[in-house]
């Protein structure tokens, strides 16, 4: 019997199903859309199997083509890139279920089929421990969601994903340039084994393959200014396709950046720096999510704020910092994923995306609309929802050391969240309390779409209402990462 | 018996979750679960009567431990909470109707705020402090927002200065917990005892900040008037009430639970030998007595009245407890619960008229004294507590203040909370008078007096205003006994009032009660023997020799303290709420022009941002890595 | 104007600091670490004599496992785009037709195209070049036959059916990996052969002609795609 | 060799800037082949034939295939800067 | 060296007219140009003086002779993967030109702010 406790499983189970889509897709037409929903329920099991064994040794090791590590590729699954990667699965899993349901369009093939592709991308992304084979990944992704972007096709849709493809392309190419400069400085392209040889090198050599790599990732991070194409880009897509974009796309690539900051780079001198980018980040999401009439488009700009915060997180370089940047991103991986999911069954019962017209929604669409408020609350970090657990952490993470500059970031997250709290609560307000103008027909979404929402929403609750092992979890994540066990632990397992 | 206080937490919360389950199979469960779990409640809160109990660690977080605990002034706002929610839960019943208003989650929400305040009153440390504080934010605004369209944005500018001020909290929470790593009382009160005045006075900002805006003291009241006159009428008694309370409670443990008036006067120079944090706190809080007074006087809504009123009220609360001499600061408590007593009366007495007529513009009322005679005369009794008229409570706990201030020979003080005080008369009077006397509008002829349901809470409460008029000792066996806890001097008292010879006037206000009686009835009988005017019918007058027929029936209580406006309208137009909306309007619409417009939809600006990223790091790297 | 001379001086800064940074690493400079285990030992491990087959399938496999992907994706996603809600007819569109000449010499070139692309992905690990490349050149003669005879219809069921089959041809020979003792996605399990002969290198010619077939149908599919006329949805938002 | 990739470079670069500010579109995307050619070129004399013709075929042929559909289907040239 | 140069002369080319070129067509040659200058600029990283390619076609060549194979594989992945995101951008740009009628990006900007 084959050991499942496989991370390389992760990445090619949906990868056989994508192209058993495409195989099968002449005949099965639209029978193919149950094949992502197999793909990610074993995906599920094979990332839940992997628990005792991270939790055991910290990290699993998977080797590809028989040959030890630097001189192949590798899988290296750690404590957060086990947690990412369930909930990568997870909502996957959740999105192909909601798929069934909200897809009708043509060609329905090609959509499941890239849709497995850009889910397997980005768990490829978490999980991947070489540097080139994190942009063979980073490139599955966007090209899956290129496609997947423009896949309503009307006008909105193709500009979005041009703008997208445009932005994303150039930042590919950044991402391979620093690549290549690591590569020319170490010879070699495991992320280990570049770790161990850049000791050598002097803090300016080492900025510019960050800086290439950090524009590159930073794109899909959504790190404020290179987000752009974000705000368009989710709203296009479809619904589940942005709950997946918004969901996991930039918190892999910022646990990308993360990685490699605190094994590759490991330098204090950019933290600062990374501060003010998180903070504009910041600024510049929530301020423009609060003028959005758009509610998707609101939402997107919301993920580049709540990008910021984990980012700012990350950039205090501390442990508690990097625990509460950690349980940000799942905070807002679960929310965001979750609330997108509803969003878009709300848009198909009303057929708009403008806030007005969800006037009333509350009370048509009950169970729609309490999850949608449950997921904002987490997102606004009010208690007892684990986004205040998280906001929490931040914050005491952020005045451990407190300088000026520290306490005034502080004041300018809080401010933030006062600002994110105005447009969720304006959103609530004018959907259990407004008045519907035009009389139209609305039902509850479908049982099988709010049987993904539900999911995702009692799993939110859950980890809200009994957070300790998950705040423990992270806590040991963060320990690890920031006292360089990653590499330790992978030299051990014979990650290298 | 500890764990009680753990039990006792989760039932009003399991009691909001059973409630709108109930619900579904029928609305008489989802009253009974309310009502049962609701009366629970206050029996668990009666169970720790006077008791004191330290530290009930019930989980920890980052290192910090959650605890639990009680002592006689937790106990006090306890029993504030239970006693108002569970009379108020009975009056919605009768109230709140099912085919006007959808209410499957309003029990649920109801119990959830009285949850949560219990939490906050239980919490032994500043996480759970925190916590229950945030939920009360929301679930509140959930509740308020419950009155329909006005609500509304009554609601959202509620939960927008709630989140402010609970983030204000947050930094001075997140500074003590990165100074001491522990966040229980205790070790919180050790920690500021250690540090510098900076720091001492930094926390007590910040943490007063979110205590202010819940307790509307004045620059950060704007939310309440609107807020309190929106709710739907249940609501908002639990919101004048007991919520604002929470803001008092929460000042009370930060001035004496944290610091202490020895400590405070250690690190900060003194005025009137106050510390001088202590007399800020006090100034603001004799600002919003006068001006809110002012502002109740002048206005046109009952509840909108009411709520003024509040905030007027608070400011004697927040005022005595910042006196912080024992006789104002247990004077300050009192008043909490006497301004929970008869608030809640007046509030629900209004609810009842409003349930009645619809309405609750003064000028379109009058004339409801026939009837609805137990509503007025309950009403009458709180208007009496509200102006502080010996023998009912409100009386007893002014007077503490006043003589506190006294002692202390703060002059400014003291003739600005008489200002209060007198202003009181004037508008509550106001309110009386255009509700109950003058004319009856044709419209409201057919009404009735509420239903037993809304009646029990009404004299429920209009009975203990004059219980705790007569027999302050009551609650000030609890105060008392509580404020030995954080380091005060016991004033003697008896069950009747103050004894002669503590360094302070004697009360004793069954004497001034009897004399009261007395008085009235020797007037009531003067008035009888003497009175050489004739008795008319209430709606039979005239005007100026004219007849005046019932569409054209003369009712002046419309601009009713016109002239007295003219007088003080330089003060009215202070208008705080115009300089934060001034500056609200001014971020957004720098949000708007400037920051959001960055995203342009022009691919080749976004490229070009990418290609800046770049050359920034490229700068760096050709300087050598040093770009700061 | 302005931005121009603005965004050349940047550039130019970006270049200056690019080759301050390659400075340190000359043209021509041996900077193999990992590179000269593959050249010392990669003949023998994996059978191929060219290494950077080997490289690319045996060493890196998952790297071109992802490479596949991309590129199917790529094909998916101009599907997407210019997919016809209305049925399966597509305008022909109004391309001048071509001379008798070409029309003839590409049905001539066509199967000694096809055939130098057989030829390049069989012997990908043996000379120069492989699937991409022999992919590509078949792919290149399907734009031929398109360009010569614009009516040209190819069978896209058919295609989309081999992409699968390569795909999952790569993905489980794959897979057969974890189930031997070694435990290792994409094992060469098949026995390596003699150097520099057609049967050799164990599972690296198979699947190299997994990828020759499946670039060839996606870059095909995109061709034929890209060749008819899009009909974009009204309204748009 | 030296030679041979100096001119070969430069007639890249050439071919870039042409492709870069050539109106019309078709041409430039002629250049932008004929700059992958070149590429091509210098990836057989610097010892990667495998690249060489990775590029050949697919960088120079099926691309600019790719782009001329692409201009035929919208315009032909460009307007204005 | 010069190698070098010729690459970071693409890549520059490339945003330039990334920056710059207001036609769409054009944007797409820059991404061309600056995947073409990456690709250069990996396989003359991996240039060894006087070496061959890495292919033992015939006896004799020796592995310290060789040049470094692994630019040569990334390079491989990456062509394959600039060609499959150029078809995808033609893609966009057909039907950009179908909506909006023109190829110029400024004049695309239905969605802002």
């Amino acid at each position: 019997m084959v050991n499942i406790a496989n991370p390389i499983l992760l990445v090619v189970i949906p990868l056989f199903f994508t192209f058993l889509i495409a195989l099968s897709g002449s005949f099965l037409k639209s029978g193919v859309k149950y094949l992502p929903v197999i793909a990610f329920a074993l995906n599920l099991v094979v990332s839940l199997a992997l628990i005792p064994e991270v939790v055991k040794n910290g990290m699993v090791i998977a080797t590809t083509a028989g040959f030890k590590p630097p001189f192949a590729i590798d899988m290296a699954v750690d404590k957060l890139g086990l947690f990412l990667s369930i909930i990568a699965s997870l909502l996957g899993f959740v999105a192909s279920v909601y798929n069934l349901f909200y897809i009708d369009e043509e060609p329905q093939e090609k959509f499941h089929a890239l849709f497995t592709l850009l889910v397997a991308g980005l768990t490829w992304m978490i999980i991947t421990g070489d540097i080139f084979n994190l942009f063979v990944a980073f490139e599955v992704t966007s090209i899956a969601a290129f496609g997947l972007v423009g896949f309503h096709r009307d006008k909105g849709a193709i500009e979005a994903g041009f703008k997208y493809l445009v932005m994303g392309s150039i930042g590919g190419s950044f991402l391979l340039i620093g690549i290549i400069m690591l590569y020319a400085a170490t010879g070699t392209l495991n992320i280990v084994d570049i770790a161990q040889k850049t000791s050598h090198l002097t803090f300016q050599q080492k900025l510019f393959p960050f800086a290439m790599i950090f524009t590159g990732l930073g794109i899909e991070g959504a790190l404020f200014p290179l987000n752009a194409w974000l705000p368009d880009a989710h709203p296009a897509a479809p619904s589940s396709v942005s709950s997946i974009l918004s969901g996991i796309m930039t918190t892999a690539a910022i646990y990308a950046i993360i990685r490699l900051t605190n094994t590759i780079f490991d330098f204090n001198q950019i933290y600062f720096f990374l501060m003010i980018f998180a903070l504009l980040t910041l600024i510049f999401g929530e301020v423009s999510a609060f003028f959005q009439k758009d509610i998707k488009r609101m939402l997107a700009y919301s993920t580049i704020g709540q990008t910021g915060l984990f980012f700012f997180a990350f950039s205090l370089n501390t442990v508690n910092g990097l625990q509460g940047a950690f349980m940000q991103m799942v905070n807002h991986s679960l929310s965001k994923g979750m609330l997108f999911l509803v969003v878009g069954g709300m848009i198909m019962q009303v057929g708009s995306r403008n806030i007005d017209d969800f006037a009333g929604l509350g009370r048509k669409m009950k169970v729609s609309s309490f999850f949608l408020a449950i997921g904002a609350f987490s997102l606004m970090g009010l208690p007892p929802f684990f986004g205040f657990w998280s906001k929490l952490k931040i914050i005491f993470a952020a005045l451990q050391n407190a300088n000026a500059f520290l306490v005034a970031s502080v004041v300018i997250i809080l401010l933030m969240s006062v600002v994110e709290g105005a447009y969720f609560f304006k959103l609530l307000q004018v959907m259990f309390f407004g008045k519907q103008e035009k009389d139209v027909a609305v039902k509850e979404a479908s049982y099988g779409m709010l049987f993904s929402v539900v999911v995702l929403g009692t799993v939110l609750l859950i980890i809200s209402f009994y957070p300790s092992p998950v705040i423990d979890f992270m806590h040991k994540a963060a320990a690890e990462i920031i006292n360089k066990n990653y590499i330790t632990l992978a030299l051990k397992l014979g990650g290298l | 018996m500890n764990i009680l206080l753990e039990i006792m937490l989760a039932t009003p919360f399991i009691g909001g979750l059973l409630a709108f389950i109930g619900g579904k199979v029928h609305r008489w469960v989802r009253y009974a679960v309310a009502v049962t779990f609701s009366f629970l409640t206050l029996i668990e809160a009666l169970v720790y009567y006077n008791a004191t109990i330290k530290g009930v660690v019930w989980g920890s977080l980052f290192g910090s431990k959650l605890v639990l605990q009680t002592n006689p002034i937790s106990w006090l706002f306890l029993f504030i909470v239970t006693a108002m929610s569970f009379l108020i839960v009975i009056f919605s019943i009768g109230d709140m109707e099912e085919d006007k208003i959808k209410l499957d989650s309003y029990y649920m929400q109801l119990l959830f705020v009285e949850g949560a305040m219990v939490g906050i009153v239980l919490a032994g440390d500043l996480i759970t402090f925190f916590m229950f504080w945030e939920i009360m934010s929301w679930t509140s605004y959930f509740l308020i927002i419950y009155g329909g369209k006005k609500s509304v944005a009554a609601g959202y500018k509620y939960i927008i200065m709630s989140i402010i001020g609970a983030y204000s909290m947050f930094i001075a929470i997140a500074m003590l917990y990165v100074k001491a790593h522990s966040l229980v009382y205790a070790d919180v009160a050790a920690t500021l005892a250690h540090s510098s005045a900076t720091f001492v006075v930094w926390t007590v900002v910040l943490l007063g900040i979110g205590f202010f805006v819940k307790a509307a003291v004045m620059p950060l009241h704007t939310w309440l008037p609107d807020a309190h006159s929106e709710a739907p009428s249940p609501v908002s008694p639990l919101l004048s009430g007991v919520l604002i309370k929470m803001g008092a409670y929460g000042l009370f443990i930060v001035l004496y639970g944290f610091l202490s008036v020895q400590l405070a006067g250690n690190i900060m120079p003194s005025v009137f030998s106050t510390p001088i944090l202590l007399y800020i706190i006090q100034w603001l809080a004799a600002l919003s007595i006068v001006l809110a007074t002012f502002l109740a006087i002048m206005q046109e809504d009952a509840k909108r009245l009411l709520a003024y009123s509040s905030i007027s009220q608070i400011g004697y609360v927040v005022l005595g407890i910042a006196t912080g001499t024992s006789l104002g600061v247990a004077g300050g408590l009192f008043h909490a619960l006497n301004h929970a007593i008869f608030k809640g009366l007046l509030f629900l007495a209004v609810g009842a008229v409003i349930y009645r007529t619809g309405t609750r513009n003064l000028s379109d009322l009058g004339g409801l004294v026939k009837k609805m005679p137990y509503t007025f005369t309950a009403l009458l009794l709180g208007i009496i507590a509200l102006a502080g008229v010996p023998p009912l409570n409100g009386f007893v706990s002014k007077w503490m203040i006043y003589e506190a201030l006294l002692q202390k020979k703060e002059v400014f003080l003291l003739i600005m909370a008489f200002i209060g005080s007198t202003g009181a008369f004037l508008y509550v009077y106001r309110l009386i008078h255009s509700i109950f006397l003058g004319q009856l509008p044709k419209k409201y002829e057919n009404v009735k007096d509420v239903p037993i349901l809304m009646q029990f809470p009404i004299w429920v409460l209009a009975v203990l205003t004059i219980v705790f008029g007569i027999f302050p000792g009551l609650a000030m066996n609890v105060i008392v006994k509580g404020m030995k806890l954080f380091g005060f001097k016991p004033i003697a008292y008896t069950l009747f009032g103050f004894p002669q010879g503590t360094a302070m006037g004697a009360l004793k206000v069954i004497n001034i009660s009897a004399v009261l009686v007395v008085a009235f009835v020797a007037a009531w009988v003067l008035f009888l023997i003497l009175s050489k005017s004739r008795k008319v019918s209430q709606y039979d007058n005239y005007a100026a020799g004219q007849v005046v027929t019932p569409e054209l029936k003369y009712n002046y209580s419309f601009g009713f303290y016109m002239s007295f406006g003219r007088v003080i309208k330089s003060i009215l137009k202070l208008g705080i709420e115009r300089i934060y909306n001034y500056w609200v309007d001014a971020a957004k619409v720098f949000g708007d022009y400037y920051m959001r417009r960055v995203y342009t939809g022009n691919l080749e600006t976004y490229n070009s941002y990418i290609v800046i990223v770049v050359t920034i790091a490229a700068v760096a790297i050709l300087l050598g890595g040093k770009l700061w | 104007m302005v931005r121009k001379v603005v965004y050349s001086i940047f550039l130019a800064i970006i270049v200056l600091a690019l080759a301050m940074f390659f400075a340190a690493y000359p043209f021509g400079k041996n900077k193999m670490t990992v590179g000269e285990y593959y050249l010392n030992h990669g003949v023998a491990q994996t059978g191929a004599a060219n290494i950077v087959t080997s490289v690319v399938l045996d060493y890196r496999g998952f790297d071109t496992l992802g490479e596949v992907s991309v590129l199917f994706a790529a094909a998916a996603g101009v599907a997407i785009l210019f997919f016809l809600a209305g049925g399966t007819k597509r305008e022909q569109e109004d391309l001048t037709k071509p001379n008798f000449v070409v029309r003839v010499g590409s049905r001539i070139i066509f199967p000694f195209i096809l055939l130098f692309g057989s030829y390049i992905f069989i012997h990908g690990h043996l000379t120069p070049g492989g699937g991409f490349q022999g992919g590509s050149i078949i792919a290149s003669g399907f734009l031929l036959l398109y360009l010569s005879y614009p009516g040209t219809r190819t069978n896209r069921d058919g295609l989309s059916i081999i992409e699968g089959l390569a795909g999952l041809t790569f993905v489980v020979l794959g897979l057969i990996g974890l189930f031997l003792p070694q435990y290792s996605f994409l094992y060469n399990f098949l026995p390596k052969g003699i150097l520099n002969t057609i049967v050799s290198a164990g599972i690296l010619p198979i699947i190299y002609i997994a990828i020759g077939f499946k670039v060839a149908s996606e870059f095909a599919g995109i061709v034929d795609d890209m060749m008819c006329q899009v009909i974009c949805r009204g309204g748009g938002k | 060799m030296i030679l041979v990739s100096w001119v070969l470079i430069i007639l890249m670069i050439a071919l870039a800037i042409l492709s870069i500010e050539l109106k019309n579109l078709i041409a430039a995307v002629v250049a932008v082949g004929a700059v992958s050619l070149v590429i091509s070129l210098l990836f057989l004399l610097i010892q990667a034939p495998d690249v060489a013709m990775a590029e050949a075929s697919i960088g120079a042929a099926l691309t600019m295939a790719i782009y001329i559909i692409g201009v035929r289907k919208t315009e032909r040239s460009e307007k204005d800067g | 060296m010069i190698y070098y140069v010729g690459s970071f002369l693409l890549i520059a080319l490339g945003l330039y007219a990334v920056i710059i070129k207001k036609n769409l067509i054009k944007i797409l040659i820059g991404l061309d140009l600056i995947a073409s200058g990456v690709n250069l600029l990996i396989i003359s990283i991996g240039y060894v003086k006087g070496g061959t390619a890495p292919i033992f076609s015939r006896a004799g060549l020796k592995a310290s002779m060789m040049v470094d194979p692994i630019p040569q594989a990334l390079t491989l992945t990456a062509i394959v993967i600039d060609a499959s995101e150029m078809a995808l951008a033609v893609a966009f740009v057909v039907l950009l030109y179908k909506y909006y009628g023109t190829l110029d990006i400024k004049k695309i900007r239905s969605l802002k702010w």
